[in-house]
Parts: C-alpha cells; structure tokens; sequence
C-alpha cells in the first residue's frame, strides 16, 4: 500500500508539473514536448489502472500520432518563445483564473465527499482478459458508435484535405 | 525473503542485461556492416587494427570520446542534447517486451538454511500480455528523436531530413500497423510467448470443420501470412530508416539529414537507437513468422530441456531448464542474426528510393496490400473456424 | 505500480547512460575555442543565409494529419482481430465480420478517396 | 487535515482529484494562452483529464464502459485535433500568426 | 430463417432501393432504375410469403411474431419500442402491398419508360413502399404514425410528380394539406388514448381497453376513434375529406394504382380493423363510421356516373369503395372489411393499371368521350379490364362478389346495422355497376370516337403481364372468403377461410341467428341489382347512345350537381377557405398592424437597445466566450452545490 502511494503521488507530481509546464511554457515547442511527457504519464496512469490497451492506445494515438502532428506544425511554424504568451486583460483574466478555480474547487470538493476507495489489491487476474471484454464490449454494444466514428474518421479526412487545400476564400484579396 | 524486494532484484538485474544487450549491438553490428559491405561490395573493410579489424571498434569509441563538444550556434542547446538520448529509448523499451527464450523454471531448493523457490523466470524484461500493443506504442515515439534533433540543430537539412525522417515512419507505421492485424487474426492474442507457443507445434488448422494436421511443417506465421510477412518486413526498413529507405539522410541532398550538426558519441547513440529498431523488427519478424525462439519438431520449450540434459550430462531439472532455454535463445538469436544479415545485405545492394517513390509505395501501395492481406485473413479465419453445420 | 517499475528502471538507465556520455564526452573531448564561422550553422560551406527551413510544403501536415486519422481506424481493428476467434468459436462469426466490414467499406472508401483527390501524391 | 489512512488509500478520489487539476490547467491554457495550437493543446490536456477520471470510474465500478468511451474520446480528440491544426495551418498560411486575436479577422 | 432478420430484410430492400435510385436520381435509364426498384419491391414480396408461411405454422392464438430492435422514445411513462409486429392482419397487408406494389413497380417500368426523371419516381416509390410497410408493421401507434406520414409524403411527391404543370403541383398540395387536417386528428386520438391508457402498443392497448372498459367512462374512448376516424377520412378519402382524392389522379397512373387504390388509401381501414377489439367497445363511434362509410359510398358513386374523365371515374369508384369498408368497419364485420380491402386492391389496382394501358395507348388522352371501340386495338387490356368489371360490379364467383356481399348482408344483420344501411349499400352496388359498366360501354365497346391520327396500340410486357396476374387474382381471389351459405352447397365445403384466419385478432359483435334462406334472398337482391344497373348502363350508352342527354336534361339541376360533385369543393371554397382567407386578411389589416406590430415594434427596439449593450459581449474574442462558457458552468455549478 504504501509502495503503490509512493508511485501515485509520484506519477502525480510529475504529471502535475508536466501539466503546469505545459500551459506557462512560453515556447510553444516545450509546450508540447511537456505535453507529450504529460501524455505518456497519462499513459502510465491508465496502465495502473488496469488499463492496459487503453494505455497503449494513449501511446500510439496520443503520444506517437497526435502530439507529432502538433510538433512538427510548431517546428515548420519556427515561434520564437513569446514575450507576451498570455491574452492581456486584468478583469478577464482574473473572471478566467476565478471560474477556473471554482471548477476545479467544485470537481474537488465532490470528490473528497465521495469516500469510495478503490480495492488497490484485487489485481485484475489477466490484462488480456479486460482487453478481450473491451472488444467484445465495442463490438456489440457499442457497434452503432463504432462504426459511426468510422463514418466521422472518413468526413474528417476529406474535410482536412479540403481545408488544406483552401485559398483564402472570399476575403482573399486583402 | 520479500518477494517486492526478490521482484526488484530480478528485475533490477534483467533490465541491466538488457540495456547492456542493447549497448553492445551497435559495435558488433557496426564491425559487421563494415566487414559485410567490404565483401559485398568488393572493397576493404576494417583490417589493421587487431584480428580482424576486432579492436577498430575500440578506436571507435575512444575518438568518440575524444571529439569535440560541440552545439550549433543558433540551436537549442537542451533540445539538441535530449535528441540522441532520447533516440535510444523506444528501441531499448521495446526490446525488453520481447520474450528472449522460453521461461525457465527453478524448482524448490534448499540453500542458506532456508528454502526457495519455486520460481519461473522470464527471459523477458516484462510481459504486459498487451505486448504488441506496448511495443508499437514506444515504437512511435521513435518519431520525436528526429523532430527533436532535427529542430536542435536548427539547420535546414536537419530539419528536412527531421521532418522526411518523421513522415515516413508515420507513413509506414500504418501499413505495419495493419500487417500485424493479420497476425492477431490468426493467434487471437496480444501476447509474444502465446504467438511463439503457438507456432511450436505442427501445422494445424481447421478447414470446413474438420482438423487439418501436417506434421512435417510447423505452424509457422509465415505460412498463413507470407503478405503480411513481405509488408511487414519492408516497413520495418523504414521505420529503421535504412536503405533503401534511409532518405532522410540522404548525403546527395541533405548531407546526413537530421545528424548533420552531430558528432561523437551523440551520432553514437543515433546509432544505438537504429541498430536497436533493426534488432526489434529482425525479432518481431521472428516472433510472427518464424516461430520465434522454437523450430518444430527439433527445438520446443519441452524438448530443449531434454537435449541439453543429454548432451551436458546434467538431470537437475532446474538446470536443463536453464540450459534449454538458453537454447533456445540461440535459436532465437541465430534467427535475429539471419535477419540482421538481410538488412545489411539490402542497404549494400539496392539503391535507395526517390521520396515520391517513398511515399507512393507506403500509401498507395503497402497500405492498400495490408488492408488487403487483413480482409482475406479474417475471410479465410472466418472460413477455417466457422462452425459449419452447427 | 510493480508492473512498471521495471519500464521506469530501463527509461532512466537509457537517460543516465546518456547524460553519462554526454557529460564524459565534454570533459574528455577536445576543448576547441568558440568561433562565430565553426558555429555557423552548416552549409556545406558557404555561409547560411537562413538558418530553419523556411518553405514548409503542406504536405507534410496533411501526410500527418491522415496518419492519425487512419491510425486510429487500424487501432480499432485490434481489439476487433483479438476478439475473432471468440466471436466466431461463440457462433457470432459472420456477424463480427460484416461489424468490421463496414468499418473497412469505409476505410477503404476513405483511402480510395484520398488517392483520386491526389492528397497523397509527392512530387 | 485528512487522516493518514485516506491520504495512503490511494482511490477513486485521488485519481478524480489529479483529474480536476490537469483539467483546470487545461482550461487555463484554452482562456489564457494567446497561441491558437497551445489553446488546442489545453483541449488535448482537458480532454485527458476527462479520460483519467473515466478510467478510474471504471475501475471502481467494474465496467468497461469506461475504456470504450475513452477509446471514443480519443478518436474524436484526434480527429478535433486533426481539423484544429489544418485550419491553424490554413491560417497562419495566411496571417503568419497563430495568435488567437488574429482569428478575429475571420469574422464576417 | 429468423423473422427478425426477415422483417428487417422486407423493410431495408425497399429503402436500398430509395437509396440507390435517389442517389442516382438524375440517371434517365428507366430500365436500370426500375428493374432495382422492382427487384427491392420483389425481395419484400418474398419476405413477406416467407413471413406468412412462418405464421401459417403457428397455432392460430400464437400468431405474431414481434421483434423490437430498441427503445425509440423513452420519456417519463412514454415508452415507445422501435418494433414490428407481423400478425394475421399485418400479414395480408403487407402481402398485398409487397405483392401488388412489386407488379405496379414491373408495370412502371413501361409506363415510366419515356419519362425524363425515372430514377426519381422509382426512388419515391421503394420509399413508399418502405413507410407503408413501418405503417402496416409498426407495433405501435407512434411507429403506424411515423409511416402514416411517410406515405403522406410520398403520396404528395408522386401526384406532383410531374410539378411544372401548377395544377397538378396544385394537386399534391390540396391532397397533403387535407391529409394534415386528418392527421392532427390521428394525433389528437393518438394523445388521448395515450392520456387515458398510458400506452401506445397495441397489444397492450387491445389486452388494457377490454379489461378496463367494464369499469371506467368509454367517453375518451370512443372520442379517441372518432379523432382517429377524423384522421381516417383524410388519408383513406371519406366524408368529409375525401376531396383530394380524385385530384391525386393527377399522378402517374401507376401511382394512382398502387397509392390510390390498392394500398395508402386502405390504411384507415386497416387502422380501425387493427383497433377492432377496442372499438367494438365504442359504439358510438361504430354508428358514425358505419354511416359515414354509406353516405360517402353513394355520394361517389353517384358523381361517378356522371364523369368524363376516366381515371376520375376510377378515383370516385375508390372513394366509393372505401366507403364500404367503413361501413364493414361500422357494422363490425372487420374481416369483411380487411377481406374487400383485399379484393378492391386487386381488382382496383387492375383497372387503373388498365386505365394506365388504355391512356398510354392514347397519347395520354384521358376523356372517355375521345375512346370507344378499344377492344380490337387492346385485346389483353380489354379482356383483363372485363375481369375487373365482373368483380367490381359483384358478379359471382369473381372477388368482388363475395367481399361486397358479405358487407352487405353483415350491413343488413349486424346488431350494429340496419336496414337503412343495407339499403344504400344495395343502391350504391347498382349505381357502381351502372357507372362500371358505363366505362366499359365508352371506352372499349361502341364505336371508336378518336380522331383519325391516334393509333392505339397494345401495350409491351411488362405492362400486360402485371394486368393478367391482377386479372387472375381479381377472379379467384374472393375464393378463399367464401360465405358458409354458400360454402354449404359447394363440393368440398370451402368455409370462409379468410375470416377465420382474422378471427384471433379482431372484434367480434355479438350475433344473431344465421338466417339463411334470408342471406340468399339479399344475395339474390344485391347480384339482381348490379346486373339491373349494368343492363340499364348498357342499354343507355351502346343501344340508345342519345338516351343520357335527354336523362341529363330532363334532370336538369339534380344532374347538374352531381356532375359538379356536389359543389362540394366550391363549398369549401366559399364557406371555408374564403372565409378563412377573409378573416386572415382582417386580421392582418387591422389587428396584426395596429396591435401585434406595435408590440413586435416595441420588443423589437427594445431588444436591439439591449442588444447594443450586449453586443460587447460579442466581440470575436474566442477566449472571451469560452470565458462565458466557463462561467456559465461555474454559475450551474454553484446552484448546484448550493441547493444540495
């Protein structure tokens, strides 16, 4: 038990500060590598959970597939770090940290209220076993929103390609 | 006796071993790409320094050591030092998740005044039973090694040969992606020793509802899945970024492509990472298509015991346990090399591709065959195990 | 958390191992004097009059952004091809077949798509 | 103060509390932060802390539901982020600028 | 095979078939289009046989095979299943519809052959065939509604098919603007039964209703039926809505066969004999209905002695006859009713499919008074139209004979009839046959009246070929409703087969003693009657062709008004929609000017006075309104908290 403290509070930690890292970085790049080391932490969590193909999953689309895209598109932008990387605004800003602050406030005051404990010893016999009820959970189930997003993975792949093709469109004379 | 602490030991030790594995590739593979290239291509390899050339590696290393340190000026200095590092690690996390040899079981023992055991010990840094899964995931990382120093550099080549280098792993990481589909097909298991134990056994399947057994071939993955063995096979050349699809170091156009601004032991380690993919894809194509570390009818996880109890003399079963699977790992190991071999001879023989070839082939070719080679698994899966009748 | 400790050891002996060589290398090496021409950044020897790459060809993000798209399509097979043999040992065979199917009806559809639009085409 | 037994317990509320926090950051970084893809990034961030807190659900609860919603959340995540970068692409083509006060130039 | 998959297949071939068509809906290939069309419409029909020998093999109470593919609509005690039913009645219907529609469909093929949009039509027809189908096979109300409206759809679709002519896009629109009149009727009764059951199934509602009825007030039910009949007589065209009907002849004449006689206009008919074992505890209604029925079974066929046109003919002939389905319905003799149904659909659907060959054969020349004289040019159509004469005018042993008898003697011996019912059913079975025989004398016997360019010409294959199956049906298909009377005195004692397929799922009304020697005696009247009727048509129009107009003249007024229908559509002109469109217009000038435009003003410059103040808050600012976004949430979120 308190092995399994020391790794969540660790991996907390270090998620946190990944996190944190992320969104005051002013160099969108380190931005996103914190967010790729965030992503794998994520992954990390997930797999304690029981989770172990969701946790692959994370890696492959989040950390190998998503987080490249985004660093390849600041690395061909070329930012420089900005001087200015948060949006100006005294009142907004301090509107934005409140509500932001309230969320957070709430989501952990309800956490804390609930008192379930998760059963850290019932170690899921074998991980194979979750993945296979995840597919059989997907297939049937599911079926109706897995093949749905199949439909939505297609409009979004021809959407891209129309966007990237866009020349500016009616304003484009200016 | 703790078990966490007992875990941790072992597990301390294995990892060792393996990262030291992984460490010690690079200078052999390296000495044997010079001395398989000289022969190849009719030239001279290394040969002054020690029998064979043997202890050039040594040299290697100490001019290595022995370079200048040296960043770019406009690069980014943390960057630029975190590209070479973390281009060892997918490979080295991937390597562990593959199992090396059969298990091998200690039986209860007495030493010290106390009893141990029984203990299975896996030749296998571990075994999520996810392993596919795992090892593509850290596999695609290997994209941001690249980015990484590709953007340290800050240099146009790096960045080109960074950005080509990251586009053709993507790219053929989907047709090795749907490859391996097929082999899940047909083992139904996420698992590398469940696929390996698969394949440990003669040739059988069903077809229209009845048993087919051919006891002279074993139940290779190849002989379901010779497609998706040949995909498989050549986009793992490009994940390695080998030729003929090394275009992101292209000398005639990028002058070394994302390594350009480095030198000593940091193009080193570049080079730990990409012997450590090939020796990762040499040992996933044996896990999937060549039986991994068995050879039906000779050499299984039960009859290896066996024959090295006879040949050594010994009857402990711990030890012709131990003994067989190191066996066993030679088998396995006798395969990778079989492999390794095939990679070298390919960057020695064959020219490398344009980048429009590239991409074309990865696209509008592989990725069509490996859809094709999924579908006509699951059909033909579907037709072996259909309860026909029922 | 023991189940990865073994993943976390291995991570940290690459980095250890690395930051070691590093740091090795920069003591060992030779020690050169910084010059503004040997830190120019490389250009087969003339001076460089950029140093990034400046003209980035769009194909680049749209090859990106396609592999995420049908990397998830091919992850969602996984689960699918692990579960097979019990579908179809379960009786249900040819209906998890026409479930993925369709799902590869519109893969297919999409890539067929992708190739006549000359997305993935490379000069 | 909580007592040493609940701070040890490592549960559901611990992994729903990291869950609230990587999400405020995240929401942080979509209200604050002036570059379009760093605001993308914060959605990616929010989005994760959701999964969290789904797939420690599904621990607790014992359903796998959890796993293929998260499954679905990624997909879509990737798909968001897929349209974000090519329409932050198509404008930066254009401005040369990711700064989110660009996109007001977008209007009507 | 399972009948889930089977309900499933019977209802997606026809909405494949929409599917391909539609999306392809600019091709003119007529050939390819109607040979999908036909085949998606043929593959239903074999379901349907599947499903009704799979029925067949069950015992007679066990009868229905339901499968629910999920939940629909589930709010608060709402809970509507997404589920079919195939049962005794659905499976007679969904025969007729998948069978008669898939040799329309073949009939089409020819017909459609020369048009510019063929695709189209055929697409709007699978996609008929699909909601008549979810409205024969929902297995609840809402499902039947949502179909119900489909057809309605379609219906308006194909009468303005051809919508560059206004008066026939006019068409479309008079049948579905007075098709919504019934419907907010069908929604009223569907509310209300739902209001006082809480259910809309209709096996819950047919085991609840007879169970409670002892003990509660039937008043809301037996209003329901009445807003149900409301929303009846709009789609299957009685009093007082039947108006539309004769204008959808505006339709391609397949349409007009397959949607205007055979099936949509059938499906109030089929509703009520659904609903049976509840409306027999609402006799009220039954009165209403049953008299409704008669009144617009002789108003019809009186204006149909006295058109020209001869797909209007036809048109009133089926208002006609729907008329005497709800007279069956009225009286109680539901499976009278479902069994006319059947033998109108065949023989209907014959003679406009034969109006349809004749017309084709004409140049699309409608008016009676240009044709004559078409036998020697038409010969299968003329012999095919003959067989559908027989049975319309209730000759035995042809189909109609037995159906329309039976109504007639259950209008006559029902506790729920009367003898005044008998009577006008009789009256009305002369004037059909009058106005039946009346087109065949002037357009296939006598002389030919058509001028000298016009080559009739007998229609190709696939037309002929639908005409003599539905003229095979149209002969044999009363057999299987024999009358025991009857039945009686035959070799083989072939006893009414139909009726007691029904008899598990629909009302019965309490019987008196057969009266034999009494039902012969009306069956002697009734077949009397039509021969006096057709003889008299006969003798007026072959052997005295002058005879009419002197009738007519000497009539004068009464002929002038039925001629003119009544003035049942001036009626409405000027009593109902003038006065609406009088009273809008006051309205408008005055109170919606001075009084709601004021208001509006006032609001409107109210608004934009906020809306300048507000509009800061929209200021393009992505940032600001996730801000607002945020906000909203921590603002929910603290009420939350805050009430606990």
């Amino acid at each position: 038990m308190l092995w399994d403290a020391i790794g969540f509070y660790g991996m907390a930690l270090f998620l946190i500060f990944f996190a944190l890292k992320t969104i005051t970085v002013p160099n969108p790049i380190h931005a996103a590598l914190y967010l790729v080391l965030t992503m794998i932490g994520l992954a990390g969590m997930f797999f304690n959970l029981g989770a172990h193909f969701i946790a692959g999953v994370q890696m492959i689309v989040y950390a190998g597939a998503v987080m490249v895209l985004f660093v390849m598109v600041l690395m061909l932008f070329d930012l420089k770090a900005e001087i200015r990387s948060f949006s100006r605004g005294l009142l907004s800003g301090a509107l934005k940290i409140m509500s932001s602050a309230l969320l957070v406030g709430f989501a952990l005051g309800s956490a804390g209220s609930s008192v379930a404990i998760l059963d850290s010893s019932d170690t899921a016999p074998t991980q194979i076993d979750v993945t296979r009820q995840l597919g059989v959970l997907l297939y049937t189930k599911y079926l109706f929103a897995f093949e749905v997003l199949g439909i939505l993975l297609l409009v979004v792949a021809v959407g891209v390609v129309a966007v990237s093709r866009m020349k500016g469109g009616t304003h484009a004379q200016h | 006796m703790g078990t966490d602490a007992f875990e941790f030991t072992i597990n301390f030790v294995k990892m060792v071993a393996i990262f030291l594995m992984m460490v010690q590739i690079v200078p052999l593979l390296v000495w044997v790409e010079r001395r398989g290239s000289a022969y190849i291509q009719n030239r001279f390899g290394p040969n002054r320094v020690g029998p064979l050339g043997l202890t050039q590696l040594l040299a290697d290393a100490v001019k290595f050591l022995t370079k200048e340190e040296f960043v770019p000026g406009r690069g980014y200095p943390f960057i630029y030092y975190a590209a070479p590092v973390v281009a060892m690690i997918p490979a080295t996390l991937a390597l562990a998740a593959i199992p090396l040899s059969a298990p091998f079981h200690v039986e209860p023992f007495e030493m010290f005044g106390r009893n141990w055991g029984p203990y299975t010990f896996m030749f296998q840094g571990y075994d999520f039973g996810i392993g596919i899964v795992f090892v593509l995931g850290v596999s695609s990382l290997a994209a941001y090694a690249l980015l990484l120093a590709g953007y340290g550099s800050n240099n146009k080549y790096s960045m080109y040969g960074a950005l080509r280098a990251s586009a053709q792993t993507i790219s053929y990481e989907l047709a090795m992606g749907l490859s391996i589909v097929g082999v899940i097909l047909l083992f139904n298991t996420f698992s590398f020793t469940d696929i390996v134990n698969a394949q440990s056994a003669p040739l059988n399947f069903m077809w229209f509802g009845k048993k087919v057994v051919v006891e002279w071939l074993p139940n290779w993955g190849l002989i379901y899945q010779p497609l998706g063995a040949v995909i498989l096979f050549a986009a793992m050349f490009a994940e390695a970024n080998r030729l003929p699809f090394d275009l992101p170091e292209a000398e005639g156009e990028l002058v070394a492509g994302y390594h350009t601004e480095y030198a000593g032991f940091k193009f080193n380690m570049f080079f730990i990472g990409e012997y450590g993919h090939m020796f990762v894809a040499s040992a996933l194509m044996v896990i999937f298509y060549f039986g991994g570390y068995t050879i039906y009818p000779w050499l299984t996880p039960e009859t290896a015991p066996q024959i090295m109890g006879k040949l050594l003399g010994v009857t402990s079963a711990t030890w012709m346990s131990f003994w067989g699977s190191i066996l066993l790992h030679l088998v396995l190991m006798a395969k990778v090399v079989a492999f390794l071999w095939i990679f070298i001879q390919v960057r020695w023989t064959l020219p490398r591709f344009r980048y429009d070839q590239l991409m074309d082939l990865g696209w509008r070719s592989m990725l069509p065959w490996a859809l094709f080679n999924t579908v006509i698994t699951a059909i033909v899966v579907l037709l072996m195990r259909y309860q026909w009748g029922a | 958390m023991s189940q990865l400790l073994p993943v976390l050891l291995l991570s940290l002996f690459v980095i250890l191992f690395g930051s070691a060589l590093l740091f090795l290398a920069s003591r060992i090496g030779a020690k050169g004097k910084p010059n503004s021409v040997k830190e120019e950044t490389y250009e087969c020897g003339i001076p460089a009059e950029t140093s990034g790459p400046t003209k980035i060809p769009i194909k680049f993000y749209l090859t990106a952004i396609l592999f995420i798209l049908f990397d998830i399509e091919i992850i969602f097979m996984y689960p699918w091809a692990l579960t097979y043999g019990d579908f179809i040992s379960g009786g249900y065979g040819i209906y998890i077949f026409s479930a993925m199917a369709f799902f590869i009806a519109v893969f297919i559809f999409g890539l067929f798509w992708e190739v006549k639009s000359k997305a993935l085409e490379w000069e | 103060m909580p007592s040493t037994e609940t701070i040890l317990n490592v549960g559901l509320t611990h992994y729903l509390a990291l869950s609230a926090v990587i999400f405020s950051f995240g929401m942080i970084a979509v209200l604050m932060r002036k570059n379009v893809i760093v605001m993308l990034m914060g959605v990616e961030l929010m989005l994760n802390a959701v999964n969290l807190s789904f797939i420690a659900f599904a621990k607790e609860s014992g359903n796998l539901s959890g796993h293929i919603m998260v499954f679905f959340v990624m997909t879509i995540a990737a798909a968001e982020a897929g349209v974000g970068l090519a329409l932050a692409v198509a404008i930066y083509k254009k401005f040369h600028e990711v700064n989110i006060r660009f996109f007001e130039h977008l209007r009507g | 095979m399972n009948h889930a998959i089977l309900i499933l297949t019977l209802l997606i071939a026809p909405l494949l078939g929409f599917a391909f068509n539609g999306l392809r809906f600019r091709s003119h290939n007529a050939y390819l289009a109607g040979s999908v069309a036909t085949a998606a419409s043929f593959i239903s029909f074999l379901c349907s046989l599947a499903l009704f020998f799979q029925l067949k093999d069950l015992p007679p109470e066990a009868r229905h095979l339901t499968s629910r593919f999920f939940d629909w609509i589930v709010v608060g005690d709402l809970r509507v299943p997404f589920g079919f039913t195939v049962d005794q009645i659905s499976a007679i219907m969904i025969l007729i519809i998948t069978g008669v529609g898939s040799l329309i469909h073949l009939f089409s093929i020819g017909y459609m052959s020369h048009d510019e949009r063929p695709s189209k039509y055929f697409a709007y027809l699978n996609l008929f065939l699909f909601n008549m189908l979810v409205l024969v096979l929902g297995d609840n109300l809402l499902i039947t509604f949502v179909g119900w409206e489909g057809v309605g759809l379609c219906s308006y679709l194909l009468i303005g098919f051809w919508f560059s002519d206004p008066a026939k896009a006019a068409a479309g629109m008079k049948a579905f603007v007075t098709n919504r009149i019934g419907d907010a009727g069908f929604l009223i009764g569907m509310f209300i039964l739902f209001f006082t059951y809480g259910t809309l199934t209709y096996s819950d509602l047919l085991q609840l209703i007879p169970q409670v009825v002892e003990s509660t007030w039937t008043g809301p039910l037996t209003l329901a039926f009445l807003f149900l009949f409301i929303g009846a007589t709009g789609k299957s065209a009685q009093i007082p809505l039947y108006v539309w009907l004769p204008d959808a002849m505006a339709g391609p004449t397949p349409v007009s066969a397959l949607i205007h006689a055979a099936t949509m206009v059938t499906a109030g008919v089929y509703l009520f004999v659904r609903l049976s074992p509840a409306l027999i505890f609402a006799p009220h209604a039954m009165e209403v209905i049953a008299w409704t029925g008669a009144a617009t079974a002789l108003v019809a066929a009186t204006i149909g002695i006295t058109q020209w046109d001869i797909k209007k003919i036809l048109a009133y002939s089926t208002v006609s006859q729907l008329g005497y389905m709800f007279l069956a319905v009225g009286v109680g003799a539901f499976g009278a009713a479902q069994f006319h149904l059947m033998t109108h659909a065949f023989f209907k659907a014959l003679m406009f499919l034969g109006s349809g060959s004749v017309i084709h054969a004409m140049h699309e020349e409608q008016d009676v008074r240009k044709m004559g004289g078409l036998r020697k040019y038409l010969p299968i159509t003329h012999f095919t139209f003959v067989l559908g004469w027989l049975a319309i005018i209730g000759i035995p042993p042809f189909a109609g004979f037995f159906s329309k008898d039976e109504i007639l003697w259950q209008a006559f011996s029902s506790p729920h009839g009367s003898k005044a019912l008998w009577f006008v059913g009789a009256l009305t079975a002369a004037c059909t046959a009058f106005y039946m025989t009346r087109l065949m004398a002037l357009t296939f016997w006598g002389k030919s009246r058509f001028g000298k360019d016009v080559h009739p010409h007998e229609s190709p294959p696939s037309m002929t070929i639908p005409l003599m199956v539905l003229g095979l049906l149209s002969v044999i298909g009363g057999w299987v409703g024999i009358p025991h009377v009857l039945g009686a005195v035959l070799p083989g004692h072939p006893s009414n087969l139909f009726e007691g397929w029904l008899k598990p799922v629909i009302g019965h009304v309490a019987h008196h003693e057969p009266n034999v020697i009494m039902e012969w005696a009306l069956m002697g009247v009734s077949v009397s009657l039509a021969g006096l009727g057709a003889w008299f048509a006969y003798h007026n129009y072959l052997v005295q062709p002058n005879l009419p107009k002197a009738v007519a003249a000497k009539l004068g007024p009464v002929y002038r008004a039925v001629a003119n229908k009544y003035y049942v559509d001036e009626f409405y002109d000027r009593f109902l929609i003038n006065p609406l469109i009088a009273t809008s217009k006051a309205i408008w000038l005055y109170i919606d000017v001075n009084v709601i435009d004021k208001v509006t003003y006032f609001a409107g410059d109210l608004v934009s006075g906020l809306a300048s103040f507000a509009k800061t808050v929209q200021n393009g600012k992505t940032q600001s309104y996730a801000l607002y976004m945020a906000l909203g949430v921590a603002i929910i979120m603290t009420f939350v908290m805050w009430r606990g």
